[in-house]
């Protein structure tokens, strides 16, 4: 019997013809968490998805030892049944099903002839509700009517509900907020208690720093290095994972900032399922020419609602004005406003963002198509052209531009619909979590790219859930609370503290009453 | 009351033009003995027509004509409509295994023959093809019998080769068409008859003849004196049609039905077994082979004017 | 506001087959007004109500089977030959063969479970689209049929099996059946007041209960009144009612219905989470191959023949009935009542039309735009959003 | 490594079309094994290949329309129906109201969209599931159409009309027109080599290209070679012929035609990126209904007459077609070239099996299980994944 739980060794995975894991090796100790760090495409998701069976043994080389024998799983039941639960990158909830129904989904709770036991699993999952610090979810409501952060919490929920030996999380903060990030943090500590092994993928070193107690990093699928935490920082890490060193993750540049180019009057939003809901409360603020206004506030706060709302795309009932360069702006759809000059990064990369059949180079044209054709005609060349050109610029990592974009790792996923936006040349650009799921290296050129679009006079909104990335990019902060705006600051010597509370806003002050 | 009765008429598939007419011609005299008439098109579709006979039987109607669309799967339904103690006739097809008061037609397998017949009048010795009606459809088959029965004995003696024989889904002109296109192909253009079952598929047949030239040339058969079929057969592309005088049968059917409705005895010509108990009193009318040289008689039956056949 | 949420669902759940149920109100009185003559209306009848629940029979039976594979995100083509197919195998085996009935039924039931079984191999584990699977069982079913019956109809002797189709259950014998469901429906109710007592959920008021049994039992009773004052329950109906109460217990309340609605919803997702998504939708797909095979026996026992064009098109009106019932086109929401009523809103068009003698083209141009404004209404209602 | 990737990808591409090819390959030669005779065989005749292509012009019409509906990941179950419809309406414009040919074809191509886009706007704009607005057709459309005739053929006079289906294009002309279309090939390759060297964009070496162009040649006069040598091209296969390239075109190489793919395989992001997919849909039906103008016009111009059964199930041929073409169920990847061959497949067996006078219910079997293999064949060779 070895000493480890688990011992993945010399993983091959390829993906036609496309090395996506060459050669890796993991191991893990009962009661261990390990941090897997690693840039985007590196090739994180996917050794979890051979661990797990995903990918079923035999689709994959290599071995995987689990507590001393060979594991040859060929479906998902076999390795949960072994102890092995996995927490997915991308969503993995059943939107029209109850919470209840989500968190056992797959070990429901059974009365004789394979009825439904649904008070039992109601009750089980309030108590999960309660632990996970979410007592008003209702458990008896289609998940559909909870937002990102609360449906990554429920399908943590649904993982804590089975017995796991080793927890594996992918991402599992991309959609939480700082509160919401320390309960998650808090259980996973105390799983380690219980002798729980975890392995957390984040692109948050800091959580990483928090909770792990080793770090193994790989590179293009193949292994870096593994070392105890204790004997490391975050910047080794990071120069590990990238190759090259990074001083400053935010590369703040001085630049000019002018007039108010544009502006938003009393935006208000309907709840889609329940009208009398308002998502966002009478909003009004102002945006300047070469300005990166920073939005910050807590999962829920409608932030993608006001942006939705702004590029004319938010389907429930909504008002508002607005006025570009001085000018009224009318926009009914997504078309108007990239037509007049505003643009959006969507939130919701595979729902919004990507179009999975395509290639990687039409996903980046898809906008700007007529301006590559004559008379309908589209001059294959000339789009190839600009195709080749952002792929550089943004340092997309792809086989080839025909590659479907379905097969390219989150974060160059990422990449692709920022060039797509940034093509039509907006004068105003909304990024609703830009960094979502981004490795630091990208993230820092995604950073830099800003500052180099906002010097040459484009002014950016950036919706954000990380407080720091608010704090170290933005020229000023407006703070969303439960649909209202709580707070607008000029981002001068303005603290974590300070935003928090504005977020908090009233509820907090009726705390303190 | 008995002075003037309902009568349903429930009808195989009104898309047809034929069973249009006869729809027509049946209300007409009707109304003018004093009966109402309420129609039914089963869409070639047997529950469907259950399901329409049924609902006349609702209506309390007095007596209920039915065109089966399938002839063998009326039992149950008619068995209702005699308890409800309503009269029941056959019209064109012979109701099987139920107990129906009466039985009008030109039944299919003397149209079948009739069809045989001027082919073989045409081009006695020869290469034949035989273009069935619809797979599902019951009365193909019968038509298809009536037809063997006549070139049976020369099929024997050699001087007539059936070359082939396909079967037209849903009577499907277009799919006429395709078929003996191939069929041609196939046989090198050495076909002399073609026996087909009625003018739609007629039609689609004539138009494959023509596109080789061959229309005229060869004999065609059809069935029901379609506006577009005597055109062909005036052309003399299409060698004849089987007429079946609709306003008499139509007419015929009519008064039988007021009869039986007011209890009357109807003037019957023949007693038909149709695998009931009793045998079926029937009135057979005699269907008529139309070509070129009596088509008139479609003129002088008012079945169309002189001015639609362009005579 | 949990509880709030849950009522407003609750609501809205019940509110459409509310809707359902109005458009029905409408078209009767419509039909009822136009049929209307001095004795009476010959439309609102006893007589043609259990006409109406007759014909409606195998169009129900199909849609009870339909539904789940529409909420599993998929298609089925082939159910009206595969129910020609199945009808023509029993007529030969009683005419032909001459199986007793008991016989005959149990193979055709079989046989029509294997087919289906075997169509959802190829749609759940051959990955071949179920459009496809459905359009070429159309094809190559209706083909085997009338290979087996040389094209030509196959008439049924044995009364038994003719039972099936036509005869009624004896007088009375409904009522008992209504009110043993009506105690079933008490019992229930109360183990669930218990149940959720136990595991400190909140129980509704007492009062609000009674209520809701005390509506449903009277539906029940009127109904099995109205049949029983004609000549009783017809059996197809009884069946169709057995159907439908076992699939709608099925799709509530049970592990295999909810995977249902999970994997129609997001199968990607159900499967990560375990579940064995293939062998699901196999069955599935095998339980429509029973509902054929029923559907099957029943038309032939109504035919007292197995005819070669039997059940011709029946996909499309079963499918309709799901869809102006509500089931959501894109999978993963729908209901077996719903799918009911859908098909009683159709038949009741077919009967009210043919009765007030409207000429078949009309009849096909009020069908199709009916099925349309019905869609329609439903995907405004945002019920059948996604 | 990269240009290995992109040349796996490619010759996969290639390599779809490619096992379509082997398949024709296969059907024909067993069909021309099976027709041999003393003076060679019947079915691999230039006559049976013309007849064969003039059979396959109405399907492959619809289905050319066809697959860009199911790659928009909709389905329109109503074309079978509007082409009988638009048939039915020339016969009567030209035989009742005398309206000479030019008119005719106008009045009944206008028909034709506006129809299709009255279908789209359900569809896109009123958000109903295209499957019910085509169910819905299906019904509505035949019903007008046998309103419109009373049921009754409506035979054609014109011989302009008549020419549309049945006449050939003189002698030679093929000849030219396929000279025509190699110097435009030959044209554009040139003119894609000196855009990509001004882009400094690898430029594939001069031998490549100019195979490819020698053995596209090589086919081209092959095919027109074989039908001039019977009686020329036939006009209703010239009309499939450039629709079909007409399309292939704005699939690849316009704005419209991207578009339609990406609708299809993600329309919500689609219409994020600022495009106005509604509008799209729209269009994508509209240009279905013109198809079904053509393929209706060709169907009353080979018959002489316009017949109230006209295009029944035609929808079935067309979909299966694309199918066995390898356009995806799910939308998003597809190709007009696929579609026809599909067509071509359909046809091939159809004609075939009719040359054999095999038995109608064998010929069902055959096709139902030929088009379950086609479609299961492409989904193990990947392209059709998701
Ligand atoms: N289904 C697939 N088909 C083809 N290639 C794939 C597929 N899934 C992943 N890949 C490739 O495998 C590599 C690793 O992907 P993976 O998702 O594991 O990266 P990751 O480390 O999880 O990145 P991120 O941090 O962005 O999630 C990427 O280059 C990606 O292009
Ligand atoms: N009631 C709801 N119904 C449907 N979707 C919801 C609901 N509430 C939130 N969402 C979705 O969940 C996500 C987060 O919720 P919301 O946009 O309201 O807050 P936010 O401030 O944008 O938080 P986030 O940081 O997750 O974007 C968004 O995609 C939103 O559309
Ligand atoms: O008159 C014909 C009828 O007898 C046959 O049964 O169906 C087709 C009709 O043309
Ligand atoms: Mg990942
Ligand atoms: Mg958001």
């Amino acid at each position: 019997m070895s000493e480890y739980l688990l011992d993945m060794r010399g993983i091959v995975k390829e993906f036609s013809g496309v090395k996506a894991l060459d050669g890796i090796d993991l191991k893990v100790r009962a009661g261990e968490c390990v941090g897997l760090c690693g840039e985007n495409g590196a090739g994180k998701s996917t050794l979890m998805k051979v661990l797990s069976a995903v990918y079923p043994h035999g689709t994959w080389e290599g071995q995987i030892f689990w507590e001393g024998q060979e594991l040859k799983a060929r479906t998902i039941r076999e390795t949960e049944e072994a102890g092995i639960v996995i927490i997915h990158q991308e969503l993995m909830l059943v939107p029209q099903l109850s919470v209840a129904e989500n968190i056992f989904m797959g070990n429901e709770i059974t009365l004789p002839g394979g009825r439904m036991n649904y008070s039992a699993m109601y009750q089980r999952a309030e108590e999960l509700m309660h632990e996970l610090k979410m007592p008003d979810i209702n458990v008896a409501l289609p998940v559909m009517h909870y937002g990102g952060g609360h449906q990554q919490l429920i399908e943590i929920a649904k993982a804590l509900n089975k017995k796991a030996k080793l927890l594996i999380l992918d991402e599992p903060t991309s959609s939480l907020t700082k509160s919401e990030t320390q309960i998650l943090l808090d259980i996973i500590k105390d799983l380690k208690k219980k002798g729980v092994a975890c392995v957390m993928i984040s692109h948050k070193l800091d959580e990483i720093a928090e909770v792990c107690d080793t770090i193994s990093v790989i590179r293009d699928g193949t292994h870096v290095g593994t070392r105890p935490m204790s004997e490391m920082d975050t910047n080794e890490i990071i120069t590990m994972m990238v190759g090259r060193e990074i001083k400053n993750l935010f590369p703040r540049e001085e630049h000019p900032i002018g007039e108010v180019i544009f502006e938003a009057k009393n935006v208000t939003c309907y709840d889609v399922n329940n009208p009398k809901r308002k998502r966002v409360d009478n909003v009004s603020f102002q945006l300047r020419k070469g300005e990166i206004l920073g939005v910050a506030g807590l999962v829920g706060a409608g932030r993608t609602e006001l942006a939705m709302a702004i590029f004319g795309y938010y389907a429930g009932h909504h008002s508002l004005e607005m006025t570009l360069e001085g000018k009224p702006l009318h926009v009914n759809s997504p078309k108007d406003a990239v037509e007049q000059g505003i643009c959006m990064v969507p939130e919701d990369r595979k729902r919004h963002g990507i179009v999975p059949l395509m290639g990687v180079g039409h996903n980046i044209t898809i906008s700007t198509l007529p301006s590559y054709a004559h008379m309908g005609r589209i001059d294959a060349e000339a789009e190839m052209h600009t195709i080749q050109q952002s792929i550089a610029r943004m340092r997309i990592k792809t086989a080839t531009p025909l590659l479907q974009i379905r097969g390219l790792s989150g974060g160059n996923q990422q990449k692709a619909v920022v060039s797509k936006m940034l093509l039509p040349n907006p004068k105003v650009l909304i990024l609703d979590e830009p960094t979502r799921g981004v490795d630091v290296g990208a993230k820092y050129e995604i950073y830099k790219l800003m500052f180099e679009l906002v010097k040459q006079g484009l002014s950016i909104i950036m919706i954000s859930s990380e407080l720091p990335e608010v704090l170290g990019i933005s020229d000023r902060v407006l703070v969303m609370g439960e649909g209202k705006l709580r707070g607008d600051f000029v981002n001068q010597g303005l603290t974590q503290e300070q935003v928090l509370t504005a977020a908090l806003g009233q509820s907090e002050q009726s705390l303190a009453a | 009351d008995k002075a003037n009765p309902k009568i349903g008429f429930s009808i195989d598939d009104l898309r047809v033009e034929r069973w249009a007419r006869d729809r027509d011609y049946f209300v007409e005299a009707a109304k003018t003995m004093g009966a109402t008439v309420s129609v039914q098109s089963a869409d070639a579709n047997e529950q469907r027509q259950i399901s329409q006979i049924e609902n006349l039987i609702a209506q309390k109607v007095d007596v209920i004509v039915i065109v089966p669309f399938n002839s063998k799967v009326l039992t149950n339904v008619i068995k209702e409509a005699k308890k409800a103690g309503i009269k029941v006739v056959s019209y064109d097809r012979l109701i099987l295994n139920a107990d129906v008061d009466a039985y009008i037609s030109f039944d299919n397998e003397r149209v079948g023959q009739l069809q045989a017949e001027m082919v073989v009048k045409a081009q006695p010795k020869g290469s034949y093809f035989m273009l069935g009606g619809s797979p599902t459809d019951n009365n193909a088959k019968l038509l298809r019998e009536g037809q063997m029965k006549v070139l049976k004995p020369y099929v024997d003696k050699g001087d007539i080769k059936i070359v082939g024989q396909q079967w037209v889904k849903e009577w499907n002109p277009s799919e006429a068409l395709s078929i003996i296109e191939n069929a041609l192909t196939a046989n090198k253009n050495k076909i002399d008859a073609i026996v087909a079952s009625n003018d739609g598929t007629a039609g689609g047949a004539i138009q494959a003849l023509a596109a080789q030239n061959l229309a005229g040339k060869v004999a065609v058969s059809g069935q029901d004196a379609d506006l577009a079929a005597c055109k062909r057969v005036i052309a003399g592309t299409q060698t004849g049609t089987v007429y079946k005088p609709l306003k008499l049968i139509a007419s015929e059917a009519a008064k039988l039905s007021v009869q039986l409705a007011k209890g009357e005895k109807p003037a019957f010509n023949n007693a038909l077994d149709n695998g009931s108990a009793k045998k079926i009193d029937s009135l057979l009318l005699t269907p008529t082979i139309i070509t070129k040289a009596n088509i008139d008689t479609l003129v002088k039956d008012n079945f169309y004017t002189a001015k639609q056949l362009g005579l | 506001m949990s509880s709030v949420a849950k009522n407003i669902k609750t609501l809205f759940g019940k509110y459409k087959v509310l809707a359902l149920g109005i458009a029905i109100v409408v078209i009767w009185s419509f039909f009822g007004y136009m049929t209307m003559t001095a004795d009476g209306s010959s439309f609102l009848t006893s007589r043609n109500f259990s006409n109406l629940l007759r014909q409606m029979a195998i169009t129900g039976m199909l849609a009870s089977g339909m539904v789940f594979v529409i909420i599993a995100g998929e298609i089925d083509l082939s159910v009206g030959s595969l129910l020609g197919l199945l009808g023509g195998l029993a007529a030969v085996l009683d005419a032909t063969y001459k199986v007793p009935v008991a016989g005959t039924i149990a193979i055709v039931c079989f046989a029509g479970v294997l087919v289906g079984l075997m169509n959802g191999y190829w749609v759940s584990y051959l990955r071949v689209p179920s459009f496809i699977v459905g359009l070429a069982g159309m094809l190559a079913f209706r083909g085997i049929l009338v290979g087996l019956t040389q094209g030509s109809t196959v008439p049924v002797e044995s009364e038994g099996l003719i039972a099936i189709g036509q005869a009624y259950l004896p007088a009375n014998i409904g009522y008992i059946l209504a009110l043993v469901l009506f105690a079933v429906l008490v019992f229930i109710s109360l183990r669930t007041r218990t149940n959720r007592a136990k595991y400190n959920l909140t129980v509704a008021p007492m009062w609000q209960d009674a209520i809701k049994l005390g509506v449903t039992g009277a539906l029940i009773f009127g109904f099995v009144h109205t049949l029983e004052s004609y000549q009783g329950v017809p059996v197809p109906v009884l069946v169709l009612l057995v159907v439908a109460g076992v699939f709608s217990f099925m799709a509530n309340s049970t592990v295999f219905g909810r995977r249902i609605y999970a994997i129609g919803s997001n199968l990607e997702a159900t499967r990560l989470s375990g579940v064995n998504v293939q062998f699901i939708k196999m069955s599935i797909f095998g339980i429509m191959g029973l509902m054929c095979a029923f559907a099957g026996l029943t038309t032939t026992a109504r035919l007292a023949s197995g005819s070669p064009s039997a059940g011709n098109m029946g996909e499309l009106d079963a499918i309709a009935s799901c869809f102006i019932g509500g089931t959501s086109m894109r999978g993963g929401a729908g209901t077996v009542s719903g799918a009911m009523i859908g098909a009683l809103i159709m038949t009741s068009l077919d009967n009210g039309m043919s009765m007030l003698g409207v000429e078949t083209f009309w009849q096909m141009i009020v069908k199709g735009s009916i099925l349309l404004l019905a869609v329609w209404v439903d995907v405004m209602s945002g019920s059948n959003e996604r």
